[in-house]
C-alpha cells in the first residue's frame, strides 16, 4: 500500500534555530498519525512544512507515492491537504459563512448553495455544525475550532493535519473532535493529529512519531507503545520521576488524597460580580467567591459559561457591572492592572500571545516589564543586571532557548507560556494567583513543572485560583472546584471527595442548578 | 548588521546617482560635470555645509519626534500640520513680545510656545487615539492640511497675525519676529547655521538615551509592540501613547519655532516647506535607529544644497533634482526588504 | 438660482474624478494596501493622455495611453509595497514626487508652444463621455467588488487578516497586485478626466492634490462604498462652494474652505459619528515565514 | 538646459558681468515667471554677461538661493515679491553686490544696494477692464486673480475701474481668487461660477490656472483677455486680446544699467508711463471704435492722466 505522507530526512532551520534536522515519517491512508513532543520539538514546524507555510530546507516529501513540495497553502490544497493550525486562520471580520464560501475559492458569484449542500453533507457523515451568520471573530473558540475543520473538510482534503486541536477545548469537544478524526481517517483519509495528551493518543490514534529537539525520539504503532514509554521519549526521563499528580492526569483517575484542612481567613473575596455581553445576556451572574492563603480553588466548566469573562474581570481588563473585588484590604474592583500587581495579585492569562507577553521583545523584556524600575540605577536601565536576573529564571525554570536576549517570538508555545508563569510567580509578595488555562498547549514534563510551581506557590501562602478545562488536573491540584455554569459559580466540590468527577460533570451540565 | 546596512544604503545612493547622471545626460549637462557641482554644492563652502545643517536640524527635529511615537507604535504622519502650528505659535509670541525682551528669555519661550502649540496640534490626534481608537495615520494626515490652510489664515487676516496692512502692496506675512527671538548663529565663519543644529543634536541625543537606555523607553516598546500586553502587564497604556504621539508633535513644532526664527523672522504661506513631509520620510527611512536618522536628515539637508547648485552651475532643471531624490528616497525604502532578508 | 446649479454642476464635475480615483482606492484599502501615490498615479495619467491625445490628435488614444502610464505606476507601488515590502507612507509620498518632477521634466520635452491636446466635449450637463464612461467604471467596481461577491470577500479577506487568507488558500500577494493595479487604472482614468475632459491640456502639477483628497474621501466614508461616494460628491461641492460663495453673497476666507473637507473628513473618523474601523492590515506587508 | 558655466566657463568669461537670477516659482507657468524667463533667455541669446539661475525654490531654501547667488554674482534679480523679506537681511550682507526685486511692494524703501523694479501688472489691469466693458455682450464682466496677493488685488481693483471708465453702467462682479496660480481645474470652476453670474469678459491674473478660465469662458461664448504673456492672435480660442506685461524687460533693464553704470538703487516703474514698451494692451480683431477708445486711455496713461498704484 502507498503512505499518503512521506518525509524523508527534513531539516528546517529559523537562523541559528534548528527546528528539525533529519526527520523522516510515514503515514498511511485510512489511520490517525499522531505527532507527540515537548514544547519547541518542532511538531508545529512539520505541520507547516506539509501544509506549505514554511519552506523545505533538505530532503523530500511524497504525498501518495508521488514527490511533494508545496511552496505556498494554496499548493498543498491543491494537492488535497488541509491543515488547522495551532492559532487560527479565520478572518474575524468575515461571518463563518463568507469564511467558508472563501474556502472554496474567490469566485464572481459565491456558490451558497454549493456551501450548504456540504455542509449538510459534513454534518451527516460527522456530525459537525456550525452557526453560519455569526463573524467569526466573535464566537467562541470551540465554534471556531469547528468552523477550522469544516473549512477543511469542505474541500475533501486526502489528508488532514491538526496542530493541537484540542488544547482549547472542553472535554465534551474533545471527544467529538476525537470521535471525528476516527471517522475521517475511517472515510479512507490520512489524519496527522498533534497533541500533547495522552489520554487522547490512546482513544483516537492508529501510529505515532514522537519528535525531540527536531530529531524523530520514536515512531511506530501505538500499540506497540505503553504510556511510560510515550512520556519518555518526549521528555526523556521515566514516568516515575513526573509527580503524581500527572500520572494521574495521563491515566485519567483521579487518585484520591487527603483533604486539606485551610483553616486561614480569606484573602480573595469576589462578590456579586456581573457583567454583561454586547448583546445584553450576562457573561458573568453574581459571582461569589471567597479564597484563603494556601488554598487552591479551581474552575471548571464548559468553555463560555463565563470562565474567560471572571478573569478578564479580575485582571482588570474589564470593570465588572456591579459588585466587588477585594484583595486582603485592598479594593481591586476598578483598580488598574499596575494596582493589581503593586496588591500582589499575579495573572496567567489564557491568550498568551495577545496577553500574556509581547513576541516581539526579547525573554529579558518580557519576565521585568512590570518591574523595570527595579533595575533603573541613576534614570537608566542598567541591561546586564536585568539580563542576568533573566538568566537565572531561565534557569531555574527550564526555559528552552538561546538566551535573556532571545526574542519571545521564536520560542515554541510551550516555553512561551514558562516565561508568563515565571514572572507571574516572581511577584513579590504573592498575595493571589489567578491561573486561566495555564498548561495549556504544554508537553507532559512542561505540565509537570508548572503544577509544581503553583503548588509551591499555594504552600508559600498565596491564594491560588486556577481557572482549566483539564479536569483531570483539576482534580489533581486543587483543595475544592467550582463550576462555572451560565455565568455562576456552582459547588464547590472538594476535589478529595470520591464521586467528584461525577458530581463536577453533573454541574457542568447545570444538574444542580 | 551595520556594514550591511551600509551596503543596502549606499548601493540604493549609487542606483539613484546612476538615474540622475542620466538625466544630466538627457538635460544637455555632462555627468561629471553634474557630479562636480553636486560635490561642490553640499560640500563646497562652509555656507552650504551651514544652510545644509539648518536642514537637517529641521527635519532631524521632526523625524526625532516621529522616531518617539514610532516606538509606540504610532505613525506620526502629521509632522506638516505640527510644524505650521509650532510655526504660528512661535510667531504669535514673537511678534507681541516686548521688543527689548533679551534673547535669553524670548528664544526659549518662543521655542517653548512652539513646542508646545505642535504637541496640541498632534495631542488632537493623540487624544481621538487613546479614547476613540482613530487611527492616528489618518488623523494626523488630516491635520496636516488643516494646519497648512490655518497658515493661509494667519497670515491672510489682519485681525490675526498678519503685518499691519499700511498700503495696498503690504505682503500677507507677519510683522518679524523681534531681535531677542531669534535663533542666535553658531558663529562659525562665513556660516549661516544656526543653534537650531545643537538643539537638534541635543534632541536626538537625549531621546536616543530615552529609548535605549531607560525604562520608559522599554516601556514604549512594549506599547508599541503589544497594547493588550503591555496593558495586561500593568503599564500605563494610554498615558504611553498619548504623550510619546504629543511629544512627537512638539518636537515638530519646535522645528516649526525655528524656521520662524531664522532668516527672514516671519511667518508666511508656505513657510513650512514641505519640510513635514520630509521629516516624516527621514523618520520613516531611519527606521527607529536615532543615529540612521541624523544621518538622512544630513543626507536631504546636503541634496538640498547640492541640488540648488546642480542648477545654478551645471544648469540641471529642477525637476530632474527632484526626480532623482525621489528615486533615492524610493530605492532607500525598497532596498530595506534586503537587511530584512539576512 | 442659477448660482445653485452652478454648485451642482461643479460639485459633480470635481466628483467625477474624485470618484474614480477614490474607487480604486477604497478596494485597495480594503485590501490593506494604502495607496499615497493615487496623486503620483492621476497625474502621471493625466501626463500620458495628454501626450497620447496630442500626438494621435484622438482623445480615447489618449485615454488608452493614460492607462497603459497609470498601469505602469501603480507597478511601480505594487513591486514596492507587495513584493519588497517597503514602507507604503514612504513610497508613496516618494512615487508622488517622482511623478511630479517626472511628469514636470516630460512636459518640458514634448509640451512646446502650440501643442493642442483636443478632448471630449460635455454631453450630459457637466459629464463628457469619458465623465459617464468613469461613472460607469466606478458603478461596475461597486457591484462586482462589493462584499456580496467572492471577489470582494477575498479583497476583504486579505485586507483584515492576510495570514488567514493565506492559510485559507487565497493568493493575498495576487489580490493585493490586482487592487493596486485596479487603482493605477481608475487613477490613469481620473488622471485623463482631468486633462481630457476638464481643462483639455496639461499643465505642471494638473492634479494639484486631488488623489490626496481621494484618498481623504475613502477614509470619510470609512472604507464603504456609498459613504465614499457621498465624500466625494460632498468635497466636490465644498470646493464648487469656495467660487460659488462669493455669487451667493457669502464671505469666507479662502483657508476656511480649503481646510472644509479634511475638517469634515476628521469628524466622519473620529467616530463623533458611528464607528470607524480601518482594516486591521492596512499598510501591513504580507510575508509568510514571519511569525 | 542652460548655460553651463561650471569652472572652466568662468575663466572664460572672467571679465563678464556675472549675473545671477533668482526665479522661486516655475519657469515654464505660461505667466509670470515664463515671462520673466523670457527675458533671461533673450540675454542667453545676446551673450553680454555670464548668466546663472535658480528656480522653484522652497521658502525655506531662499535665503541659501540668494546668498549663493549673491556669492558668485555681481548683480542678482529676483523675481515675485515673496523673496521680500529675505532679499532685504541678505542684500545688506553683500554690499559689493547689486540686487533688484522684480514685482515686491511697490511702496518698500530701496535699500543701498537693493532696487525694486515694478512691472505694473495694475496699468494691465486697467487697460484689461476697459477693454471688457467695452466688448461685453451682457453688460457683465469679471476678474479672476490666483492668490490674494497685493499686486494681484491691485490689479483686481484697476480692472474694475478701468471697466467703469470705459462704460459707467457695466457690471463687475466680485473679483475670484482662485487660491492657486496654476490649478486648471480650480480656474475653470471660479470662471464656470462668474459665466453663471452672467459674465462673459474676463480679465485675469492666472498662470497654469488661465486654461481652465479661458475653456470655461468659452463653453459659456465669453471670452478672456490672456497675459502677461503675448501669443499671437487667433492662436488660442476665445482669447480677444493679450495685456501684456513683460517682467523680463526688467531683468535686461537691470542687466543694461549695471553694464553701462546707470544702475541706481532706485524704486523703478514699468508700466505704460514709462515708456519702455513692458506694458501695452494687444488687441485681437477689435472694432475701431473700440481700439481708438483704449487708444485714448492708453494715452491719458501713459501721460499720466490717469494713475494705477
Ligand atoms: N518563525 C520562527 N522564527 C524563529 N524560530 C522559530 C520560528 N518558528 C519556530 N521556531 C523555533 O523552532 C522550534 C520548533 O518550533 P515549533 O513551533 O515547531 O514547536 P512545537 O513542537 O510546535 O512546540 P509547541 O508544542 O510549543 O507548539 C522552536 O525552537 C521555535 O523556537
Ligand atoms: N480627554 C483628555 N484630554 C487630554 N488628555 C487626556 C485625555 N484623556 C487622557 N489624556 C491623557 O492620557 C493619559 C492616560 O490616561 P489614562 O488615565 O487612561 O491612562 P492609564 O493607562 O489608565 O494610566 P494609569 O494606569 O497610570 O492611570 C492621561 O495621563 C492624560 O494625560
Ligand atoms: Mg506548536
Ligand atoms: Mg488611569
Amino acid at each position: 500500500m502507498i503512505p499518503a505522507l512521506e518525509l524523508h530526512d527534513v531539516a528546517k532551520s529559523f537562523g541559528p534555530v534548528r527546528a528539525l534536522s533529519g526527520v523522516s515519517l510515514t503515514v498511511q491512508a485510512g489511520e490517525v498519525h499522531c505527532v507527540l513532543g515537548e514544547n519547541g520539538a518542532g511538531k508545529s514546524t512539520l505541520c507547516n512544512l506539509v501544509n506549505g507555510g514554511v519552506s523545505l530546507e533538505r530532503g523530500t516529501m511524497t504525498l501518495y507515492g508521488e514527490p511533494y513540495r508545496p511552496s505556498r497553502p494554496t499548493d498543498a490544497l491543491a494537492a488535497g491537504v488541509a491543515m488547522v493550525h495551532q492559532h487560527f486562520s479565520l478572518v474575524p471580520t468575515l461571518t463563518i459563512a463568507e469564511n467558508l464560501l472563501l474556502a472554496a475559492g474567490a469566485r464572481l458569484r459565491p456558490r451558497r448553495r454549493e456551501l450548504h449542500e456540504g455542509l449538510a453533507r459534513i454534518e451527516e457523515t460527522y456530525g459537525l455544525s456550525v452557526p453560519l451568520d455569526e463573524l467569526a471573530g466573535h464566537v467562541p473558540v470551540g465554534v471556531r475550532q469547528q468552523a477550522e475543520i469544516i473549512k477543511c473538510l469542505l474541500r475533501d482534503p486526502r489528508l488532514l493535519l491538526l496542530d493541537e486541536p484540542t488544547a482549547v477545548l472542553g472535554p465534551a469537544d474533545v471527544d467529538a473532535l476525537l470521535a471525528t478524526c476516527r471517522r475521517i481517517a475511517e472515510a479512507g483519509k490520512a489524519v496527522v493529529l498533534v497533541t500533547h495528551k495522552l489520554g487522547e493518543v490512546t482513544r483516537a490514534g492508529d501510529s505515532a512519531t514522537i519528535l525531540r529537539g527536531g530529531t524523530v525520539a520514536g515512531a511506530g504503532p501505538l500499540a506497540g507503545f505503553g504510556a511510560e514509554d510515550l512520556v519518555e521519549l518526549m521528555v526523556g526521563r521515566p514516568m516515575s520521576d513526573l509527580d503524581p499528580l500527572l500520572v494521574a492526569s495521563v491515566d485519567e483517575s483521579a487518585t484520591s488524597r487527603e483533604a486539606a484542612r485551610i483553616t486561614a481567613e480569606p484573602v480573595f473575596r469576589a462578590q456579586g460580580l456581573t457583567l454583561s455581553r454586547a448583546d445584553g445576556t450576562l457573561a458573568l451572574d453574581g459571582v461569589n467567591l471567597e479564597i484563603a492563603p494556601g488554598e487552591i480553588v479551581g474552575v471548571a466548566g464548559v468553555e463560555g459559561n463565563g470562565q474567560s469573562e471572571l478573569v478578564t474581570v479580575l485582571s482588570g481588563a474589564v470593570p465588572p457591572g456591579s459588585g466587588s473585588f477585594l484583595l486582603g484590604e485592598h479594593d481591586l474592583t476598578f483598580a488598574t492592572p499596575r494596582g493589581r500587581t503593586a496588591a500582589g495579585l499575579g495573572i496567567i492569562p489564557e491568550d498568551r500571545h495577545h496577553e500574556g507577553c509581547v513576541p516581539a521583545m526579547s525573554i529579558a523584556e518580557n519576565l521585568f516589564l512590570p518591574r523595570l524600575s527595579e533595575f533603573a540605577r541613576r534614570g537608566l536601565l542598567d541591561r546586564s543586571a536585568l539580563h542576568e536576573a533573566a538568566a537565572r529564571v531561565i534557569e531555574e525554570h527550564g526555559i528552552r532557548a538561546t538566551g535573556p536576549s532571545a526574542r519571545m517570538s521564536t520560542l515554541s508555545g510551550g516555553n512561551q507560556q514558562k516565561v508568563v508563569v515565571a514572572r507571574e510567580l516572581a511577584l513579590d509578595p504573592l498575595v493571589c494567583l489567578v491561573a486561566a488555562q495555564p498548561t495549556r498547549g504544554l508537553d507532559i514534563g512542561a505540565v509537570d513543572a508548572v503544577l509544581g510551581r503553583i503548588r509551591s506557590a499555594a504552600q508559600a501562602g498565596a491564594a491560588v485560583l486556577v481557572i482549566s478545562s483539564e479536569l483531570s488536573e483539576l482534580l489533581a491540584l486543587c483543595h475544592r472546584i467550582v463550576v462555572a455554569y451560565r455565568g455562576r459559580l456552582l459547588g464547590p466540590v472538594p476535589a478529595a471527595a470520591p464521586q467528584a468527577r461525577d458530581e463536577i460533570g453533573r454541574l457542568m451540565v447545570g444538574a444542580a442548578a | 548588521m551595520r556594514t550591511n546596512a551600509f551596503v543596502v544604503y549606499g548601493g540604493a545612493a549609487l542606483a539613484a546617482l546612476l538615474a540622475g547622471a542620466l538625466l544630466a545626460l538627457g538635460g544637455g549637462a555632462s555627468p561629471l560635470q553634474a557630479g562636480a557641482a553636486l560635490w561642490e554644492g553640499m560640500f563646497g563652502s562652509a555656507y552650504a555645509i551651514g544652510s545644509s545643517l539648518n536642514t537637517a536640524a529641521a527635519l532631524g527635529l521632526i523625524a526625532t519626534g516621529f522616531t518617539v511615537a514610532h516606538r509606540a507604535g504610532l505613525v506620526n504622519v502629521g509632522g506638516e500640520g505640527q510644524l505650521c502650528a509650532g510655526g504660528i505659535a512661535a510667531a504669535f509670541a514673537g511678534v507681541s513680545l516686548p521688543d527689548a525682551t533679551p534673547t535669553l528669555v524670548a528664544l526659549p519661550l518662543v521655542l517653548l510656545v512652539a513646542f508646545a502649540a505642535g504637541g496640541a496640534w498632534a495631542a488632537i490626534a493623540a487624544w481621538l487615539k487613546v479614547s476613540r481608537g482613530t487611527s492616528e495615520v489618518i488623523t494626523t494626515l488630516l491635520l496636516n492640511f488643516v494646519g497648512l490652510a490655518m497658515v493661509l489664515l494667519v497670515v491672510h487676516e489682519e485681525g490675526l497675525l498678519r503685518q499691519p496692512v499700511t498700503s495696498s502692496q503690504t505682503l500677507p506675512q507677519s510683522e518679524p519676529l523681534i531681535e531677542g527671538a531669534r535663533l542666535p548663529l553658531l558663529g562659525l565663519e562665513g556660516s549661516p547655521a544656526t543653534i537650531a543644529f545643537l538643539i537638534a543634536a541635543v534632541a536626538a541625543v537625549a531621546v536616543a538615551v530615552l529609548l535605549r537606555r531607560t525604562a520608559t523607553g522599554t516601556r514604549l516598546t512594549a506599547v508599541g509592540h503589544s497594547v493588550t500586553a503591555a496593558a495586561r502587564l500593568g503599564l500605563p497604556v494610554r498615558r504611553l501613547q498619548f504623550w510619546s504621539l504629543t511629544s512627537a508633535g512638539g518636537l515638530a513644532g519646535m522645528a516649526g519655532g525655528a524656521l520662524v526664527a531664522t532668516t527672514p523672522f516671519v511667518l508666511a504661506e508656505s513657510f513650512s516647506s514641505g519640510y513635514g513631509f520630509a521629516g516624516l520620510v527621514v523618520g520613516l527611512l531611519a527606521r527607529g535607529s536615532l543615529a540612521a536618522v541624523a544621518g538622512v536628515a544630513l543626507l536631504f539637508g546636503l541634496l538640498a544644497s547640492g541640488g540648488m547648485n546642480l542648477q545654478l552651475a551645471a544648469g540641471v532643471p529642477a525637476s530632474s533634482v527632484q526626480i532623482v531624490q525621489s528615486l533615492l528616497t524610493i530605492f532607500i525604502a525598497g532596498a530595506v526588504i534586503l537587511r530584512r532578508t539576512s | 438660482m442659477s448660482a445653485f446649479v452652478e454648485l451642482a454642476e461643479g460639485g459633480v464635475r470635481l466628483a467625477v474624478p474624485l470618484l474614480l480615483a477614490s474607487a480604486g482606492e477604497l478596494v485597495s484599502e480594503r485590501a490593506g494596501v494604502l495607496n499615497l501615490s493615487v496623486e503620483g498615479m492621476m497625474l502621471t495619467g493625466a501626463f500620458a493622455g495628454a501626450v497620447g491625445a496630442s500626438m494621435t490628435g484622438s482623445p480615447w488614444a489618449g485615454v488608452g495611453f493614460a492607462l497603459a502610464a497609470g498601469l505602469l505606476a501603480a507597478l511601480l507601488q505594487a513591486v514596492l509595497s507587495v513584493t519588497l515590502r517597503a514602507d507604503q507612507i514612504v513610497t508613496g509620498i516618494a512615487a508622488n514626487a517622482l511623478a511630479l518632477g517626472g511628469t514636470t521634466y516630460g512636459a518640458r520635452l514634448f509640451f512646446t508652444d502650440g501643442r493642442s491636446v483636443p478632448g471630449f466635449e460635455p454631453v450630459l450637463g457637466p459629464l463628457t463621455v469619458l465623465g459617464c464612461a468613469g461613472l460607469a467604471v466606478v458603478a461596475a467596481i461597486g457591484l462586482l467588488l462589493s462584499r456580496r461577491t467572492g471577489y470582494g470577500l477575498a479583497v476583504d479577506a486579505a485586507g483584515a487578516d492576510a495570514v488567514a487568507a493565506d492559510r485559507t488558500g487565497l493568493p493575498v500577494a495576487a489580490i493585493r497586485y490586482g487592487v493596486v493595479l485596479l487603482t493605477g487604472l481608475t487613477s490613469a482614468l481620473a488622471g485623463a478626466q482631468l486633462a481630457l475632459a476638464e481643462v483639455h491640456a496639461f499643465t505642471d502639477n494638473l492634479t494639484a492634490g486631488v488623489g490626496y483628497l481621494a484618498v481623504v474621501a475613502v477614509i470619510a466614508g470609512r472604507w464603504r462604498a456609498w459613504p465614499t461616494a457621498l465624500a466625494c460628491l460632498f468635497f466636490g461641492i465644498a470646493q464648487a462652494l469656495q467660487f460659488t460663495a462669493p455669487l451667493l453673497g457669502l464671505h469666507l476666507p479662502t483657508a476656511v474652505l480649503v481646510m472644509s473637507p479634511y475638517l469634515i473628513a476628521l469628524v466622519a473618523v473620529s467616530g463623533l459619528v458611528g464607528s470607524s474601523r480601518a482594516p486591521a492590515g492596512l499598510t501591513v506587508p504580507f510575508h509568510r515565514e514571519s511569525r | 538646459g542652460g548655460s553651463p558655466s561650471g569652472s572652466s566657463g568662468s575663466e572664460a568669461g572672467a571679465s563678464k558681468l556675472r549675473v545671477g537670477v533668482l526665479f522661486p516659482g516655475n519657469l515654464s507657468d505660461d505667466g509670470f515667471m515664463e515671462s520673466s524667463y523670457g527675458g533671461y533667455q533673450r540675454l542667453e541669446k545676446a551673450g553680454q554677461v555670464e548668466l546663472a539661475k535658480i528656480e522653484q525654490v522652497p521658502a525655506a531654501d531662499y535665503q541659501q538661493a540668494l546668498s549663493t547667488l549673491a556669492a558668485k554674482s555681481d548683480l542678482v534679480v529676483a523675481f515675485g515679491g515673496q523673496t521680500d523679506a529675505v532679499l532685504r537681511q541678505v542684500a545688506p550682507t553683500f554690499p559689493k553686490v547689486k540686487f533688484v526685486e522684480v514685482g515686491g511692494p511697490s511702496d518698500a524703501v530701496p535699500l543701498a544696494n537693493l532696487a525694486y523694479y515694478d512691472p505694473k501688472q495694475a496699468d494691465g489691469g486697467l487697460l484689461a477692464g476697459a477693454y471688457a466693458a467695452l466688448t461685453s455682450k451682457s453688460g457683465k464682466v469679471a476678474f479672476v486673480g490666483g492668490l490674494e496677493l497685493p499686486a494681484i488685488v491691485n490689479t483686481a481693483n484697476e480692472f474694475a475701474k478701468g471697466a467703469k471708465l470705459a462704460k459707467d453702467d457695466i457690471e463687475v462682479l466680485a473679483p475670484q481668487y482662485v487660491g492657486d496660480f496654476n490649478d486648471v481645474a480650480k480656474a475653470k470652476q471660479a470662471g464656470q461660477a462668474l459665466v453663471s453670474g452672467g459674465a462673459d469678459v474676463f480679465g485675469q491674473q492666472l498662470n497654469l490656472g488661465r486654461q481652465g478660465l479661458v475653456q470655461a469662458a468659452g463653453e459659456g461664448s465669453g471670452s478672456v483677455i490672456s497675459g502677461p504673456l503675448v501669443k499671437e492672435c487667433g492662436s488660442e480660442t476665445g482669447v480677444i486680446g493679450y495685456a501684456k506685461t513683460d517682467t523680463g524687460a526688467a531683468l535686461e533693464y537691470a542687466v543694461k544699467a549695471a553694464l553701462d553704470g546707470s544702475w541706481k538703487a532706485e524704486q523703478k516703474a514699468f508700466g505704460v508711463a514709462s515708456g519702455l514698451g513692458a506694458s501695452d494692451l494687444v488687441l485681437c480683431g477689435a472694432s475701431p471704435e473700440v481700439t481708438a477708445k483704449l487708444d485714448e486711455i492708453k494715452k491719458q496713461l501713459a501721460s499720466g492722466a490717469i494713475t494705477t498704484p
